[in-house]
């Protein structure tokens, strides 16, 4: 297994981050996150220009076909930055189940779009209660004539208003519905820099997604989006760890900077080993995802295990160790305060991220 | 009618019904009508003679003892009274100028401030001046008889309708940084004084920046005495610690274990044995920290102040808070991060999420806290202080470049 | 309420304290601890003449009819100091059961005893896992003519083998046996200050003890348990405290006392935080086991919710704080440790704590 | 044949069977039947050229590279080779006299010790020098051509055993701290040497005391230069970083995720979901760092260095025992505290419990880690020192009153 970055995947870290760092300023995504849609469409176009949106898709559908590990490289800095783009929505959730649902037309259709970013796509897994896959209690899937008509509700759908199409779990298995055919409603977020919404679906046109095993489609993107969705958290911790450690050198209190105080230079110690243990794990589930997939489902649950809360408590240390400053909505600690909250809840509760580990361990 | 007796009568017929309620200081910003009402309850208050109730008759005080004073915190326990924008001026100002004030100070200023007709607020906190509250850089420079200021405070809640401010502002920079320190009455309505609502991560903002910009105060501003502000800081600050650790809670408040316990129940999340467990530890840290609070009480009453051992509410109060939003999120699960708009429960728990932040870093941090326990409670020897013996300008303040 | 000592009950934890300073050193437990009984008869002959072991016997039967404020204030002296004599097996888990199971008979022959110290009695209440209770699916009784044989094991009987009587909760309710035809296995014990068997009953003869609902007298009996433990816990918390807190007064590194650093500091500051909520904790069950004993089930569970994880962090963190010399076997820290660590884990689990606290509070 | 198949072949015919094993140093005390078997086989691997393979060929070692050393690593991971009691001796002492010895001690010293014949100890710790490891007050004097020793060591493993210690003595305790240090080659068998063991809380003595009442050193005991020991300290401490580092622990772990998990299964406690999400967290932990460690191995492959990111997998592994203790405690329930006296089981768990609080002490408090991964890597400000340009002499140190 390999940990660490070859110098093409360290290139393409650097790509990105400075494009984030030209693109998508602090200024800018606040500008970003007060508009209706919530997303950065120039800065979508550029990523995609990048080729990032098709990082992890096959080269027949016009990916890149590299993998998992690059997707991870850019999530991390799209997370650093909290770049406000459907890319865990598109290219990572809709693309994952496109090609996990492996139905040829539909791959052929969608995924060449997803991957150059002219078109995005969302899925709908969940229902009220934000468990994965209960959607399938939620909404009800029927044959009319050749269509067929999805009724009921999915929420919780990442970036759905602005998505074109919807990948929706059923109570009959997969369909695709067009993104302007949902009645969506847009729901108050915790964090401003991720836009989700409920779907409603009455009578809604939808093709069906022949399938032998829905279920497991939705176990397999479970695992790649709990791989994705900590390496966006992995960037969000080291960007936390580094504006904390720097805020802790220049900030002075009672004559001398703050980090020089153990109070606040072993809280550093502890971000800062939280950092790269998060990092190892990222990176190891990543590997697997591209080199031993059979062998995922633990690192994955692995990832959230220790992301998500990890995650979380970074950025409310990270916080705290800015004292006042942070607490004020002109710096940008609540952001990210509310983006690992966000993230940590996300894909489970800590509770059930754990119950699955156990399971997947045999406990 | 002995005095518990007439509280009681008086607060039956006056004290407005929950709906009324005006919101403290540091929680939202009020409007023109519950400033109003504020006030006037406040001038009735007055009028029933339940104002000032251990301040001197002469200045429209009571002149009655702390005993007069615990009956009515007792009884208006039971109420949500509309006092909350007077919790700086009754609680922290008044009594330092009742302290520290001149004839001439006290005559002008603590009656109208009993009736409820001026309001005060308290300029201590500055960008550079945050744990380190002697770190004050905004400078008052004697002109003649009169003083200039320049410079700015942040954090100061009630800005936007005090009319008064308390002010520590720095005199002599070449004084070591605890001397040179001097405390001031300030004219919020004064040329130069600018005040900017500051908005927290909650999106609210109850908290102002206060800009000074060659602000003229007359020689007769100061309270205490020139380049004494420290100590005055030092009293001021001290009847803070007493003021909010008076105070009670009484919003809803998602984050506490029943209103959680009982989400649980109706989101059927009560049954997950891991929730369970979370929920009881929960519990356990609020009752722990209920009944420490309840024993530093009976301790006081009988006799042992509770002194810096406030600080233990202080920190695990941050602590539980903290502890709650974890339990929180495993209850409401993804409801805790998106909800339909019309949701107000979803409204109120992400505000709690959002504003916990401010109970480990405001008022002091739980850092700050630690350190106070550790020094003044159990004794243990300082830190080498590097900021005691220079000159405040030779200092590093701040947050300045390496 | 009243959470704070009256001058009577200070006065009491004085003499205690004092006893326990005169005779209870460290030396001292050092030395009984090596012998074959491990426990200080002499110390507990000066407790019994100090009216301490019969402080929660009603007056009726010989005690002080004072109460569990009372009894806690002697536990808790008993905890700082490790004192290796049976109170908590005789003065707290017999006699309580001997009044919980309200038989006139049994009370009159055995609580004046117990009261006086003349006598000591155990309980053995679980089977091999240690479960609270689950003696009564080891233990078999069964009828011969007037008497009842027991038959079965019965683990983690504390301070059994020096008991006169032993009260077995078997699968047909109470018994009483006598300590002597009991077939004592004496446990390895992580804690040396506090001794633990196993019991064998081969055709032991026993009494039974009328008794209307043994289950509740079982559940009665936990309840002052729990708090009387707790209160012991506290003293152990206290002491740890105290130590630690004049060891980073006189302990130098670097030029400078240790309780100058911040991490030394704000950790003895966390220790004093949790030891003061506890303590209040503690006397909170106690005055509700003497004022309103009905309400006790939640206080008491709280009581072990807070204190069996508190004590044990609180042990070894103060081990922590006095580095090296706190590994060393000649410095006492181990000793509270290991205390800290049986105690959490003699009522149950944090677990088990956690699940009970829950259920009582009807969540 | 390469070296690979040279080192791999020696082994699967030498190394002795998991029966066989000779216990660490810092583990327990060898049996004299232990110790000879373990001198035994270092003769054996010397006499196969496998001993001191980064070693000067001129002193008996192999004068290979760090490829050929990480080679041998990587084939003796697979057995538990006898080695422990010369860990001290080969991870420490020799390197650094290699580094720092004369012709004469290198000639006199290396060979003996490649071959098994000899054993080292470290003398640096003293009850007065713990976190503070230049705070050293075992003096050495200059008496003509000899030095005379006076002091106490403590923690000093294998002491028991040893046939020379590298001591750290103060030389001018009127320089500063960090000057007028010496390390000196102690013969452990001098008149004036007094070895006690120190019992642990585990009631175990892998290390002892050791007492040097006016031991009489030669002029060519001085290893490096005189009033150059803390240099001298601070190479063999770097020696003992990745010495610590690099060993695998292969012992039956009570501790170990594997290990509670197999044990909750065996006592049914394995479907409380309570107990599966602690065992699922304890996985997390262990895996994390065992990753993270890979990580690091991979970095240094790649050329760089881990540095003092060391301290990361040491402040882990501790926090991670502490975990496993509590979990070890939800699984084994009251097993924890009490067991029949045959059950290996119950005496190996409270081993582990009562061994645990080494791991965030030894080696460096988890204190000290974090300050290190803050200066070191975070390259965070220091604290003020108030010990750096004082004399020694006047200096405050260990254990002293006020």
């Amino acid at each position: 297994m390999r940990l660490i970055l070859d110098d093409e995947q360290t290139q393409l870290a650097t790509s990105v981050r400075d494009l984030l760092g030209d693109h998508c300023t602090s200024a800018r995504v606040r500008e970003v996150i007060t508009t209706d849609e919530g997303i950065d469409r120039p800065l979508w176009t550029k990523l995609a220009e990048l080729g990032a949106a098709g990082l992890a898709v096959g080269e027949e559908f016009g990916g890149a076909g590299a993998g998992h590990v690059e997707r991870c490289v850019v999530l991390a800095e799209l997370g650093a930055a909290l770049a406000p783009v459907p890319y865990l929505a598109s290219a990572v959730l809709a693309a994952d189940t496109v090609t996990a649902l492996d139905d040829r037309a539909l791959a052929e259709e969608l995924l060449p779009d997803l991957a150059s970013g002219q078109r995005t796509a969302a899925i709908a897994v969940a229902g009220a209660d934000g468990t994965w896959g209960s959607s399938a209690e939620s909404v009800h899937a029927a044959r009319d004539g050749d269509l067929w008509r999805l009724a009921g509700e999915a929420a919780f759908v990442v970036d759905g208003p602005t998505a074109d199409q919807v990948l929706v779990y059923a109570d009959h298995g997969w369909f695709a519905v067009d993104g302007g055919a949902v009645a969506w409603r847009p729901s108050t977020t915790l964090d401003p820099t991720r836009r989700i919404a409920r779907a409603e679906l009455v009578g809604t046109a939808a093709r069906h997604i022949a399938c032998p095993d829905p279920e497991a489609v939705l176990a397999a993107v479970w695992d790649r989006a709990a791989v994705a969705l900590a390496a966006e958290q992995l960037g969000v911790m080291r960007r936390v760890l580094d504006e904390t450690v720097d805020y802790a050198k220049a900030r002075v209190q009672f004559g001398r900077p703050i980090g020089s105080y153990q109070a606040v230079k072993h809280a550093c110690a502890d971000l800062y080993a939280a950092c790269e243990q998060a990092e190892a794990v990222v990176r190891h589930a990543a590997w697997t995802a591209d080199h031993d997939p059979a062998e995922l489902p633990v690192p994955a649950a692995l990832a959230q295990v220790v992301l998500s809360g990890d995650a979380f408590d970074t950025a409310a240390a990270g916080l705290q160790l800015h004292g006042g400053i942070g607490y004020t909505w002109e710096h940008d600690a609540h952001l990210y305060y509310k983006r690992a909250k966000t993230s940590e809840l996300l894909l489970g509760t800590p509770a059930s991220h754990r119950a699955l580990l156990a399971e997947r361990l045999g406990v | 009618m002995d005095f518990r007796e007439r509280v009681r009568t008086w607060l039956a017929e006056n004290a407005p019904r929950g709906d009324e309620r005006v919101p403290d200081a540091s929680e939202s910003v009020p409007s023109e009508a519950q400033l109003a009402a504020a006030k006037r309850f406040q001038a009735a208050l007055h009028d029933a003679g339940l104002a000032g109730i251990t301040w001197p008759v002469e200045y429209g005080g009571q002149g009655l003892t702390a005993a007069e004073q615990q009956i009515f915190h007792e009884e208006a326990s039971g109420y949500d009274l509309p006092t909350g924008v007077f919790l700086i001026s009754m609680g922290m100002c008044g009594p330092t100028l009742v302290d520290l004030g001149t004839h001439e100070q006290k005559s002008r200023h603590l009656p109208p401030l009993l009736r409820g007709e001026e309001i005060w607020c308290q300029l201590f906190s500055e960008p550079g001046a945050g744990s380190d509250v002697a770190g004050v850089q905004t400078r008052a420079v004697r002109d003649g008889d009169h003083w200039v200021v320049r410079g700015q405070k942040v954090w100061t809640s009630g800005a936007q309708y005090a009319d008064f401010g308390a002010l520590l502002a720095r005199t002599d920079p070449g004084a070591v940084k605890h001397r040179g320190l001097t405390m001031f009455i300030v004219d919020m309505h004064a040329p130069g004084v600018t005040v900017r609502p500051l908005k927290d991560m909650t999106g609210s903002a109850p908290f102002n920046e206060v800009y000074l910009d060659d602000v003229r105060l007359p020689a007769d501003a100061v309270l205490g005495e020139v380049d004494a502000g420290w100590s005055a800081a030092v009293a001021m600050l001290g009847h803070e610690r007493v003021s909010i650790g008076g105070s009670v809670r009484r919003r809803y408040d998602p984050l506490a274990f029943e209103n959680l316990a009982a989400l649980a129940r109706r989101r059927g999340r009560a049954d997950d044995p891991v929730v369970r467990a979370e929920l009881a530890a929960l519990y356990a840290g609020e009752r722990k920290l209920a009944l420490f609070n309840a024993r530093l009480r009976q301790q006081s009453d009988a006799g042992v102040p509770p002194g810096a051992r406030g600080s233990v509410a202080k920190l695990a109060g941050a602590e539980l808070l903290w502890q709650a939003v974890h339990v929180a999120g495993l209850v409401a699960g993804a409801r805790t991060i998106a909800w339909d708009p019309g949701d107000t429960d979803g409204d109120a728990l992400a505000l709690a999420i959002n504003a916990t932040p401010a109970s480990s870093i405001a008022g002091g941090t739980n850092q700050i806290q630690r350190g106070i326990i550790g020094d003044r409670v159990l004794g243990l020897p300082k830190e080498p202080q590097v900021d005691r013996d220079v000159p405040f300008r030779q200092l590093r303040v701040g947050t300045q470049a390496g």
